[in-house]
């Protein structure tokens, strides 16, 4: 179709839809009045259940938790996927240049905006991990700390030195530690499912809420979801990074 | 009044399709779908909310107060996930196209035509 | 039972660890791990179906969540047998498609297999869960791997659109689906899908749940590919490579079909009972618009592989029928025909990729007569085309004959002739590539030289093409076609899907053996087939037959058509291929309009 | 509902039209890290903490370093095209 059809079907089409959102949103309850038995069953006994005081986590992690596997694992084969795209074709050639890769477009960065990107990185791991371990107490956990702690090594790239930072996470490292996150999570699953008979099912002690070993079962997946999804997001960055600066030719 | 926020989800959800169908470059095409599911984190969380409600963790008040719905935070942050993910795959494939196809239109796209 | 959940998690957790390891793993052995776990899986399966088929459906609660006071808060596995049916079904295509990859190309160190694993495990998930969220987050996963595995081969133009149209079409499709769920949370307050039912229950079916229904139902059906949001479908299927093809047709466009009759059944059937008739002009509308517009387009390609995607369409259409007729039987009729298309278009595939292999294309014109060279693989492609013709005491032709008893219950007379013109469309137009391929009949030479490029251009990963084909390329399929034609056949196969059928659309029962996990499970199979079905089989196949003929030979006679017929005929023909632009922005264009017409018209119609 | 609310969703809005109307891919990138943030504002306001700072990882890490990289590749490419077309003639 041309432009001008494509547009003028869609105009009266996405009129349509649009009708029949309103129509159907118009049968919402008040905003704000929302009273859901899913929601205030959990509100009642989440903390008393679970001993975790972020109930996010605990539904995330351990009511839901056969979601989050699925989650993880849209993870998993996405960023496979991308490796798969991305991999070499015929023709084309990974050598990186030594002006380009080595020293890139940050290469006239002052000695002290470099000290400040590397120092940053540290920084970073060391706030991604406290997210990942108090998943079950506050805000975020391990996929928010995961993508943070992926985050770790690019400063190192923004101060001017890809090589470097293929150094201290190299490819291999990082699609294991991808793979053994994903991995883990089912094997907990599975472990669940040996020692109490149940798949999914919490055979830790819950601890006291409140504090950083309770939740039972919600750290482990936290770690090994932050583990996972931080290799995950280096993969698919460095995957990225790699067709930026290193790849070359190839094209028809 | 009340009806703004489910406006906006639907109004989100449409802007995002139209950015879709007109789009004559690949990389706005997927940015464009990343609209559209937005639109369906704001319903979700408009869904969910509770006038005075405050967030479901329980650490410094007590249990009994208010809490707005904790079920769609969850369900948004699987979309969330899903969203950066699925794009990351778009834009591998978007990369791969432009060294196929030499450009990022999708009427340059023509392998397929029937 | 205790193995409930392995299903799931075994393949997925095996995909990751071959994914850890794939570095260091020789080839060999990646196979040789991916069809055991693949055999494991189709084991588990199948005990979880022995255990459901005598009347036992149960739910098991993740984490040990049982529901307490009717009210689901954790997710739950809801095993009935026609969900474990088909994850058996979908475990048993991805071990058959492993095993005919072995020598079908170098696999990229094994992500490959990691992808395939993946993908097993979703369809497992898909099949099996009782969650309505969880269903749609195992179909984001199905998604993303199939999106990927459609790119395998990166170094073409096409596979690398096919995945983009696919990917963008269906990544609003779950958009659309979780419009639907939000909304339905908003009135039940549940994510259960039994217990939404339940909720349900004591409402009118209003404008929320109406919509709600229709948006979750055309998420569902664009996997599925029914008119018009079926364009990715076509695309998808002509350039992924061909083991992945047999599961894209052969169980996962299925699965978008069954997860709108699982809905509707379990959730919706409650409210939406006073308005079915309505809604049963509605679906068979769409069904016929699709079995009739994938039966055309099918006769018309020259690339078979896009030709078989078509005839995918086409029988998405007939499953949306038997869907649509909103009785057991036609449940029944549909699940039936699931299974006999599913082997036979699998196999159809796996045949497609040995010609592939063997001559470097997949244009019935460039390979005419070269199939001589391989003539069990011919004998096996006829056999194919007759089978999808739904020739008589094949397993096709016990769904088809359900299919029609199923109409003529409804009230449609008229359907049944839809169905055979889309079993002729689709057999005679495999038939006819079996004739030019195999045997060398009919011109050589298309009157029209389009797609010839395209089709040619569609590479194996190896070099050279090859003079001998694979011993496993080549029994796979036999025995996949052999499974095409005795399925139906086996003492109690058709009566027992029947029967399960009859509890799948039981909406009070579904409800009280999921949430209370009491069972009560009094139906009966009743169908039987009928002397007309003999009739009707036996005329499409040899009307499938005629067909062919008539591609084949037929020239000479077209030559004598008034030209004016013969003119607005191609015109139709040219417009309805020109709408196939592989366009990304056209396809969400139609899609958009599928939406709201779906939509507006339960909204005009259903009151 | 809290003014606060209001003029998040409204950002919000205006924020998803501008991603879509934005002229240039690299402007739009630009455009969707602010949306962003004013889609984490309004998940703060509607009490989504957890939501809130996905949002915020994805939306200022994850997806734009993404976008970023694979724009820079296909520039680049379409600068050796350049070149090459520049050297036959």
């Amino acid at each position: 179709m041309s432009r001008p059809v494509r547009l003028s079907l869609f105009g009266l089409a996405g009129a349509g839809l649009a009708a029949v959102l309103v129509i159907a949103f118009r049968g919402l309850p008040d905003f704000g009045g929302y009273q859901g038995v899913y929601g205030q069953a959990l509100d009642g006994f989440g903390v008393t259940l679970r001993h975790a005081t972020d109930l996010i986590t605990a539904l995330n992690f351990d009511f839901r938790a056969f979601d989050t596997l699925g989650e993880e694992y849209i993870l998993f084969a996405s960023v496979l996927g991308i490796a798969l795209i991305l991999r070499e074709m015929r023709g084309e050639r990974a050598e990186p240049h030594q002006g380009d890769a080595e020293e890139h477009q940050f290469a006239d960065a002052s000695h002290a905006l470099r000290a400040l990107a590397l120092g940053l990185t540290p920084g970073l791991i060391a706030l991604a991990v406290y997210i990942v371990v108090h998943a079950q107490l506050t805000p975020g956990g391990g996929f928010q700390g995961g993508i943070i702690l992926g985050a770790g090594p690019l400063p190192v790239f923004l101060a001017g030195r890809y090589l470097r930072m293929k150094r201290i996470a190299p490819h291999v490292l990082v699609e294991v530690a991808d793979a053994l996150g994903a991995a883990g999570y089912a094997l907990l699953g599975i472990s669940g499912l040996v020692l109490t008979g149940v798949f999914l099912k919490d055979a830790l002690p819950l601890g006291i809420p409140g504090h950083l070993l309770s939740g039972g079962q919600m750290d482990v997946v936290s770690v090994l979801i932050g583990l996972e999804v931080s290799g995950a997001f280096l993969v698919a960055w460095s995957e990225f990074l790699d067709q930026a600066m290193v790849v070359k030719g190839g094209a028809e | 009044m009340s009806f703004l926020p489910y406006a906006v989800a639907g109004w989100l959800f449409v802007v995002g399709l139209y950015g879709v169908v007109s789009s004559s470059n690949l990389i706005r095409t997927i940015i464009s779908l990343t609209v559209v599911q937005s639109g369906t984190y704001v319903l979700l969380l408009s869904v969910g909310y509770v006038h005075g409600g405050k967030a479901a963790i329980f650490a410094d008040i007590p249990a009994v107060s208010r809490a707005v719905d904790p079920v769609v935070q969850v369900l948004v942050l699987t979309d969330i996930v899903i969203e950066a993910t699925v794009t990351g795959l778009l834009l591998a494939l978007a990369v791969q196209a432009h060294k196929r196809f030499g450009s990022l239109d999708p009427h340059e796209l023509r392998a397929l035509q029937d | 039972m205790h193995i409930t959940a392995l299903p799931v998690a075994v393949p997925l957790m095996a995909a990751a660890l071959i994914v850890a390891v794939r570095r260091w793993l020789p080839r060999l052995m990646t196979d040789g791990l991916a069809t055991g776990v693949g055999v494991g899986v189709v084991t588990l399966c199948a005990l979880l179906l022995a255990h459901t088929a005598h009347g036992h459906p149960f739910a098991y609660w993740m984490g040990g969540w049982r529901p307490t006071h009717a009210v689901a808060i954790g997710i739950s596995l809801s095993i009935d047998p026609i969900g474990a049916g088909l994850a058996t079904f979908s475990a048993l295509l991805v071990t058959a498609s492993l095993v005919y990859s072995w020598r079908y190309f170098e696999a990229a160190d094994g992500m490959f297999q990691a992808l395939m694993l993946v993908f097993m495990g979703a369809m497992a998930g898909f099949s099996l869960t009782g969650d309505l969220f969880n269903l749609a987050v195992f179909f984001e996963l199905m998604g993303a791997t199939a999106y990927a595995l459609t790119a395998h081969h990166n170094e073409e133009q096409g596979p690398i659109q096919g995945a983009i149209n696919f990917a963008i079409s269906n990544s609003i499709a779950a958009y659309a689906i979780f419009i639907g769920i939000a909304l339905l949370y908003a009135r039940t307050g549940a994510l259960n899908m039994a217990q939404i039912g339940a909720a349900l229950d004591h409402h009118a079916a209003d404008p929320l749940v109406l919509v709600a229904m229709s948006l979750i139902f055309i998420g569902f059906l664009t996997k599925a590919a029914a008119v018009p949001v079926h364009f990715w479908l076509a695309d998808a299927h002509a350039v992924a490579p061909a083991p992945v093809c047999v599961l894209f047709s052969g169980v996962m466009v299925e699965l978008g079909i069954y997860a709108v009759a699982r809905i509707y059944w379990t959730i919706f059937a409650g409210p939406l009972a006073p308005h079915a008739d309505e809604l049963r002009v509605i679906l068979i509308c769409m069904g016929t618009a699709t079995a009739l517009w994938g039966g055309v387009m099918c006769f018309a390609q020259r690339h078979v592989k896009r030709l078989l995607a078509f005839s995918t369409i086409s029988h998405v259409g007939m499953f949306v029928c038997g869907f649509g007729l909103l009785s057991a039987k036609g449940v029944a009729a549909v699940a039936v025909y699931v299974i006999g298309h599913g082997f036979t278009k699998a196999g159809l595939f796996m045949l497609t990729g040995v010609l592939l292999h063997r001559f470097h294309s997949v244009d019935e014109f460039d390979l005419h007569g070269r199939g001589r060279a391989t003539p069990f693989t011919g004998v096996l492609f006829a056999v194919g085309g007759l089978l999808l013709s739904a020739m008589p005491v094949v397993t096709l032709f016990f769904g088809k004959s359900l299919l029609d008893s199923a109409a003529l219950d409804a009230g449609f007379p008229w359907l049944p002739s839809v169905f055979v013109i889309s079993s002729m469309l689709t057999g005679g137009a495999v038939l006819r590539v079996a004739g030019r391929v195999f045997r060398g009949w009919g011109p050589a030479e298309s009157a029209e030289a389009r797609q010839a490029h395209q089709a040619r251009e569609e590479e194996d990963e190896e070099d050279a093409p090859s003079d001998r084909t694979p011993l496993a390329m080549l029994v796979v399929p036999a025995l996949l076609l052999i499974g095409a034609i005795v399925v139906g056949v086996i003492p109690g196969a058709v009566p027992g899907i029947e029967v399960a059928a009859g509890h799948f659309v039981d909406h009070a029962s579904v409800i009280a053996w999921v949430l209370h996990g009491t069972v009560e499970l009094p139906h009966e199979a009743t169908s039987h087939v009928e002397g007309f079905d003999y009739l009707y089989g036996a005329g499409a196949t040899v009307g499938a037959l005629s067909l062919a003929a008539l591609g084949l030979f037929g020239r000479p006679l077209r030559a004598r058509l008034p030209k004016r017929l013969l003119g607005a005929v191609s015109a139709a023909l040219w417009t309805l291929r020109r709408l196939h632009s592989g366009h990304i922005g056209d396809y969400i264009a139609w899609w958009t309009a599928g939406a709201a017409l779906l939509g507006g018209a339960t909204l005009v119609f259903v009151r | 509902m809290t003014v606060l609310q209001i003029v998040a969703l409204a950002a919000v809005a205006i924020g998803a039209t501008a991603v879509v109307a934005a002229g240039d891919a690299l402007r739009q990138v630009l455009v969707l890290g602010i949306y962003g943030m004013t889609l984490t504002m309004l998940f703060f306001v509607f009490q989504d903490p957890d939501v809130g700072l996905s949002e915020i990882v994805v939306s200022t890490v994850g997806l734009p370093f993404m976008v970023l990289l694979a724009l820079r590749k296909v520039g680049e490419h379409e600068a050796e095209r350049a070149r090459e077309k520049e050297e036959q003639e």
